[in-house]
């Protein structure tokens, strides 16, 4: 949104309606909502990558990723880790009940730039509910891309997100999808197991002038899978990683998501390059 | 044997209860007993600068905190040879009627009435007496709005401090404070009449002896030199011959005697003192309902009480002028020197508090307080004893028995936190 | 709200009863306090006080007698939360500003004699903590009484309240006062956790500490500039433990023994 | 800009002229500094003042404010009507600083309570004096042509008074006859002469050239470390400074639980709390890292972002800490000059 043209104060959340919500693994929820102005629930434009922020009248609010699609408008989805009071308190939320979004913000992956190239997705825990986002826009609009990988790890069977989803994936012939989880007590799992790296083994040919990757997951995460990136000679600027930082406003006013002095995360992010990352001190 | 006991007793500040004890028709022992815990805060001032010493000892009681504040102020700048100015005076003189004003009206209309209207509390009481109610809170919070404008807070403010005040207060705020007095008083002298309207029984009432500070001519909360019904006056320094301490071992604070007898501190010692010298309502609230059985009940205190509230709503206007009329702000009196001894003693909203200090190099060398509660132990226990042995030959059961003994208790308006921790034993 | 009201007691034990009376001083606050729960307990205000179970439990004052602990311990034992309010119950208050030498028993026998009470048994003043599991800890001295509704109303809907994690000064410098520490005054406005308003260096007067310390208080850095300013270690010392007990002596302790 | 003279003796009748356009906030004394207050009584105004010791920010966007109020049926914003207000007295630096709040709080987004404040407020700003600890030299942001809607330089007996605005313009067209219209030869003259006198004046000299690549060669420097040590982390120096807008957002519940209000209070990125996020993990966990993040943001990142630096020399940090770690001693001490405290 642009200065000139924003009429509505950025800071009063919109209505919105919970449709539905699930579990999906023991302290991750799917929250499914809809702006209850109709109209506005159709006309809401965002970018994979981008994010929300989440209202409870008494709490506060808090950023949250989206994880629906924009080539699937009207409905908003979300995954939401129960770790404190406000996230407590969106878990209290009935289907059918009303509170509180803002957005969309930030800065959202670079789709136009990634069309036309071969796309890498690696996603571990939590990181799985951003990049869920961009991975369903690039299957929606499959002809717009090259190849399609998705590695995704989780540290068991039971905490992986989105699991039915992906593993109906696996069945696409479109996409190479790969799952793996660190450790298996069930002794049913039926894929890899081992960190999220050891999945790189299954990437066929890549041509590193024509690809991109996006990463997101927990903080130790990055450090191995980027060293593993960078050894299949991909541009800098072509790994992109979404980077979680507090944030009290989301549009770049109350400074706590400030990075390496003067990038406001929610402006400039949460989508970073590697080569941003190595470039400001403090990113990662 | 039967034993009547009531613990923890509410409504009242601090943790206490009641046990009597009955052989028979005979009473054994009828007990006050202080179950607070021990502070031992007398020796924790020792080595403390007198400006710590203020900021701790009136941590001693959270109601009477400006009191403590007062009588260590006066005892510790008597000892350091300091002289406030006439605008530090007005300021304490403010802020001790915003004290006795906030505690009469919590007391008399927030703790005391519901006894005698026959509910378990105030906020129950509103239902059906909800303008009483109101208005007494409405009271309450005017006189904790004094106490927060003078002393810096609600509760252990530090402003009012070693030679006079950190900070003194706008205009605007003194002004508004005036108004607000006058407009109080309508209902200050309604709550009288309506204390005054109560059945009081009087199977238990006995002569004793009433103490208060010696302000001069007129009534007031504050002097060096103490005043007693019998019509002894004596100079404060000689406190100890008023206050002989015993120990008791039912109860953290130390009884007292006045020449081997029980007496009583507080409003109804001061009204009974010094009520002839109330002038303008409370002066005629005090002829019109005042008499002999106020020398022999302790339940008239709520009486006395209620025509203070009056006396003091009446005394602000004319401090707030005094204050106001000075326009410069004095700077804080420094000590002239650094050793001596002094003792302070104001009328708490409970009676007469005593802080004794010695000081050596600049710092507390030893200190002795002596608070109300602890002096009137023995008349509460006294007319506690006549109570129960007049109720028992009326035939009174056990329920009956403890709401009275309550009623006489609190009455007193005892001030456990205080009590506890203050009175010491002098072995000679 | 639909819900069924929560069940509440407020307990007093050794202290001054200052945290109570703030919240029966908080006049408009009073009857909606009343109305939003049940207040099964509160000897201060009410008599008709219970012992049944309780979701949120309110305990003021330290403990300083057996009898005392078996209480507290009574009551964590039927509460969900157990909320420490005023310095007492979080610090021990100055009753058990810590002495050193002078041991409790001799400042005992200084006051009570050799006597002995029928009906307790005195132990040496200390916070609440020492005896039950504490879930909250609301500071003061006495307490701040929008911070204790902010923190009540914040437990009747099963959240944590948040509290600011700065020192006084932050408060002080809003206030925009004249900052007493630059003019060589020993003031603990740094080192105590924010809350009161900045009360008393808005009155000219230094901070005493009365908040306890803030949890990131850099003891060492204020004891060095108050050596740099002339203080002595004794005089240091004393304003340390005044208002907070081991709170702020603990961290000073440690700092000194690694000197 | 248009340039008219006022007598001196005239300026309290102008400002009882320009009473239409708002409260009139001044620099008033208290204690041993000055704050901006509202000012009834003009003479309690004091003319030489220099740094009030909280900057004009506290009037545009307050240390706590409600942002709306909500209750069961959803929010409410505010239908309360602001008062308009006049800020009298301030002086190059805080211009300067108040130009870069402009533009930060309508980058991107508008901030909409600081635009509501903004567009009620009249700006008066006045010359000064340098004191010893004014650098505004050395920041470049000693003039300002913008950034008021009138300005006085004082010049004796008479203020030039610069019109910034169309505002401005307004406001002296309430009363003509207290201006001048005319300046002469001289009058340039004398304003000359009161510039050389003024820019000789500056006794504070800090040299900020190429700071944004010592600020970068220094990230690892021990210094930072040393200062974490001493740093109280009281947020002295942001509050005071006139370029640091952080706040924090905190709901208020009433004890129904139903109803409240979301606030916004100023916030400072040397608290603690400031970075961290959800689970506990603190991406500035150390006091070094905050202060590093302070004086990157004020000495380099913003000098990338804008072309100038994010401080405006105006000395408040210099008086504020009390460890003394402030603009002057850490540039000093990266450029290993010789610190004077
Ligand atoms: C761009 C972005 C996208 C995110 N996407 C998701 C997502 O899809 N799913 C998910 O579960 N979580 C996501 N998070 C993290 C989520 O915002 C935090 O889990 C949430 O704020 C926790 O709030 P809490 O009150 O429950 O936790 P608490 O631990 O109680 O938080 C304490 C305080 O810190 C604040 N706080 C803590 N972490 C953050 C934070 N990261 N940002 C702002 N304020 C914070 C809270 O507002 C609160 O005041 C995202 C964060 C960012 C920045
Ligand atoms: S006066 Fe005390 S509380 Fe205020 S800023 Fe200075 S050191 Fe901090
Ligand atoms: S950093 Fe210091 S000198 Fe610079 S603008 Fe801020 S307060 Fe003023
Ligand atoms: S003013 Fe000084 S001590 Fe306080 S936060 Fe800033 S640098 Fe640290």
């Amino acid at each position: 949104m642009k200065a000139e043209t924003q009429l509505q104060n950025p800071y009063e959340p919109e209505p919105m309606r919970l449709i539905r919500r699930y579990p999906l693994n023991e302290d991750v929820h799917f929250f499914q909502v809809r702006a209850v102005d109709m109209e506005k629930a159709l006309s809401l434009n965002y970018l994979p990558g981008q994010f929300m922020m989440i209202s409870i009248n008494g709490i506060g609010e808090a950023p949250f990723s989206i994880s629906s699609t924009p080539s699937r408008p009207g409905l908003l989805e979300f995954g939401i880790r129960k770790v404190g009071n406000m996230t407590n308190r969106i878990f209290q939320l009935k289907e059918n009940g009303i509170f509180g979004v803002r957005g969309p913000y930030g800065n959202g992956f670079p789709i136009e730039k990634i069309k036309g190239n071969d796309l890498v997705i690696i996603m571990g825990g939590l990181g799985a509910v951003p990049l869920r986002s961009l991975l369903l826009y690039a299957l929606d609009n499959r002809d717009q891309f090259g190849k399609i990988y998705l590695l995704h790890g989780a540290r068991t069977p039971d905490e992986m997100l989105f699991r039915n989803e992906f593993f109906n994936m696996m069945k696409r012939d479109d996409l190479f999808c790969h799952l793996t989880v660190d450790q298996d007590d069930t002794g049913q799992w039926p894929f890899e197991t081992g960190v999220v790296t050891r999945l790189f083994g299954k990437l066929a040919h890549i041509d590193p002038k024509n690809t991109y990757f996006a990463v997101c997951g927990p903080p130790v995460m990055y450090k191995f899978v980027v060293a593993e990136i960078l050894k299949l000679n991909v541009p800098k600027h072509q790994i992109l990683m979404t980077l979680e930082r507090r944030m009290k406003c989301g549009v770049g006013k109350c400074g706590h998501c400030i990075i390496g002095g003067y990038i406001y995360t929610c402006l400039e992010g949460p989508v970073f390059s590697y080569w941003d990352v190595l470039h400001m001190k403090g990113l990662i | 044997m039967r034993e009547i006991v009531v613990e923890p007793l509410s409504r009242v500040e601090g943790e206490g209860g009641i046990t009597v004890q009955l052989d028979g028709k005979r009473i054994k022992d009828v007990r006050f007993d202080i179950l607070e815990g021990t502070r031992l805060i007398e020796t924790l001032v020792v080595g403390k600068t007198p400006q710590e010493d203020v900021s701790i000892a009136c941590r001693i009681c959270a109601i009477c905190t400006l009191s403590h504040r007062y009588a260590a102020l006066r005892g510790l700048e008597k000892a350091l040879g300091i002289e406030i100015p006439p605008k530090a005076h007005h300021m304490r003189s403010l802020m001790h009627l915003g004290e006795c004003l906030e505690s009469n009206s919590l007391h008399v209309f927030v703790l005391a009435l519901p006894d005698f209207l026959g509910y378990p509390s105030a906020i129950a009481m509103a239902e059906k007496y909800g303008n009483e109610v109101t208005q007494a809170l409405a009271l309450k919070k005017f006189a904790n709005h004094i106490m927060e404008v003078t002393s810096g807070r609600m509760i252990h403010g530090e402003n009012p401090t070693i030679g006079g005040f950190g900070r003194y207060p706008d205009r605007e705020v003194l002004l508004n404070i005036k108004k607000q007095a006058r407009d109080f008083l309508e209902f200050a002298v309604y709550g009288t009449n309506l204390v005054a309207g109560l059945d009081i029984p009087s199977f238990f009432e006995k002569e004793t002896v009433f103490m208060c500070c010696e302000p001069g001519n007129e009534f007031g909360l504050m002097g060096d030199s103490i005043r007693i019904s019998t019509g002894e006056v004596v100079d404060c320094n000689d406190y100890k011959k008023l206050t002989n301490e015993k120990f008791c071992p039912h109860s953290a604070a130390k009884h007292c005697l006045y020449k081997g007898k029980p007496f009583t501190v507080g409003a109804l010692a001061r009204v009974n003192n010094l009520g002839e010298r109330l002038k303008g309502q409370a002066g005629k609230l005090f002829k019109k309902h005042w008499n002999d059985r106020w020398l022999k009940n302790p339940i008239y205190n709520n009486h006395a009480q209620a025509v203070e509230i009056v006396w003091a709503l009446e005394q602000i206007p004319g401090v707030v002028d005094d204050i106001l009329k000075i326009k410069e702000d004095p700077a804080l009196v420094k000590p002239a020197r650094t050793e001596g001894e002094g003792v302070g003693a104001v009328e708490a909203p409970r009676g007469t508090l005593y802080h004794h200090y010695q000081i050596k190099d600049g710092l507390i060398a030893d200190a002795n307080f002596i608070i109300p509660t602890g002096q009137n132990l023995e008349d509460i226990e006294k007319y506690m004893r006549l109570a129960v042995q007049g109720m028992i030959d009326q035939g009174a059961d056990d329920d009956a028995i403890r709401l009275q003994l309550e009623i006489i208790c609190r009455a007193y308006d005892p001030c456990i936190s205080c009590s506890t921790h203050m009175v010491r034993i002098e072995r000679v | 709200m639909s819900q069924e009201k929560k069940s509440v007691g407020l307990y007093g034990f050794t202290g001054c009863n200052g945290d109570q009376l703030v919240i029966i001083h908080s006049e408009d606050q009073l009857l909606p306090f009343f109305d939003s729960a049940n207040i099964k307990s509160f000897s201060l205000a009410k008599s008709d006080n219970d012992n049944s179970e309780l979701d949120l439990a309110f305990v003021e004052g330290s403990i300083s007698s057996q009898e005392q602990a078996e209480h507290v311990k009574a009551i964590r034992e039927r509460t969900r939360y157990l909320v420490a309010i005023g310095n007492c119950a979080c610090y021990g208050g100055i009753q058990a500003m810590e002495l050193g030498a002078k041991g409790w028993d001799q400042r005992f026998r200084k006051v009570y004699g050799d006597g002995f009470f029928i009906n307790r048994t005195p132990i040496e003043s200390k916070p609440i903590d020492v005896f039950v599991n504490v879930d909250f800890y609301l500071p003061g001295c006495p307490i701040d009484a929008r911070q204790f509704f902010y923190c009540f109303a914040h437990f009747l809907q099963d959240d944590e309240p948040v509290f600011p994690d700065y020192p006084v000064c932050a408060e002080c410098r809003w206030r925009e006062n004249d900052c007493l520490l630059l003019k060589g005054e020993l003031c603990l406005g740094p080192l105590t956790a924010a809350g009161c308003g900045a009360r008393c260096p808005s009155h000219n007067l230094t901070c005493l500490g009365c908040w306890g310390p803030m949890k990131e208080a850099n003891i060492g850095a204020e004891f060095n500039l108050l050596k740099e300013k002339d203080y002595s270690l004794e005089e240091i010392k004393r304003r340390f433990r005044m208002h907070t007990g081991s709170g702020m002596m603990k961290p000073l302790k440690k700092l000194l023994g690694a000197l | 800009m248009r340039a008219v003279k006022i007598k001196k003796e005239n300026l309290f009748d102008f400002l009882e002229a320009i009473k239409p356009f708002g409260d009139l906030w001044g620099p008033v004394k208290s204690g041993d500094g000055y704050v901006l207050e509202k000012v009834t009584d003009y003479s309690n105004i004091e003319m030489s003042a220099l740094r009030t010791r909280i900057p004009f920010k506290k009037l545009l966007f307050p240390p706590k404010f409600t942002m709306f109020k909500f209750d069961e049926k959803g929010i409410r914003s505010s239908d309360e009507e602001l008062p308009r207000q006049v800020i009298f007295g301030l002086h190059p630096c805080d211009l300067h600083a108040l130009l870069i709040m402009d533009n930060f709080h309508s980058l991107h987004y508008v901030d909409p309570y600081y635009r509501e404040r903004r567009e009620r407020t009249a700006v008066i700003g006045l010359s000064c004096f340098p004191d010893d600890r004014c650098f505004c030299k050395a920041t470049n942001t000693h003039y300002t042509e913008k950034g008021f809607d009138l300005f006085l330089t004082d010049l004796g007996d008479f203020y030039i008074l610069w019109i910034g605005s169309s505002l401005g313009d307004d406001m002296v067209r309430e009363c003509p006859e207290l201006v001048d219209e005319e300046v002469t030869h001289d009058d340039l003259e004398k304003y000359i002469a009161w510039r050389k006198k003024r820019e000789s004046n500056f006794k504070l000299k800090l040299d900020f050239t190429g700071m944004p690549s010592i600020m970068e060669l220094s990230y690892d420097s021990p210094l930072w470390d040393e200062l974490g040590e001493k740093c109280l982390s009281c947020g002295a120096c942001t509050i005071v400074c006139p370029t640091c807008p952080c706040f924090n957002v905190i709901d208020e519940v009433d004890i129904g639980g139903g109803t409240g209000e979301r606030t916004r209070r100023w916030d400072s990125c040397m608290f603690r709390e400031y970075s961290m996020v959800a689970g506990g993990h603190n991406f500035r966990e150390a006091r070094s890292e905050r202060l590093k993040l302070r004086f990157t943001h004020k000495l380099q990142a913003f000098v990338g972002a804008f072309g100038e630096a994010a401080c405006v020399g105006c000395g408040r940090c210099i008086g504020a800490c009390p460890v003394d770690i402030d603009i002057q001693t850490v540039a000093q001490n990266l450029k290993g000059e010789e610190v004077k405290a």
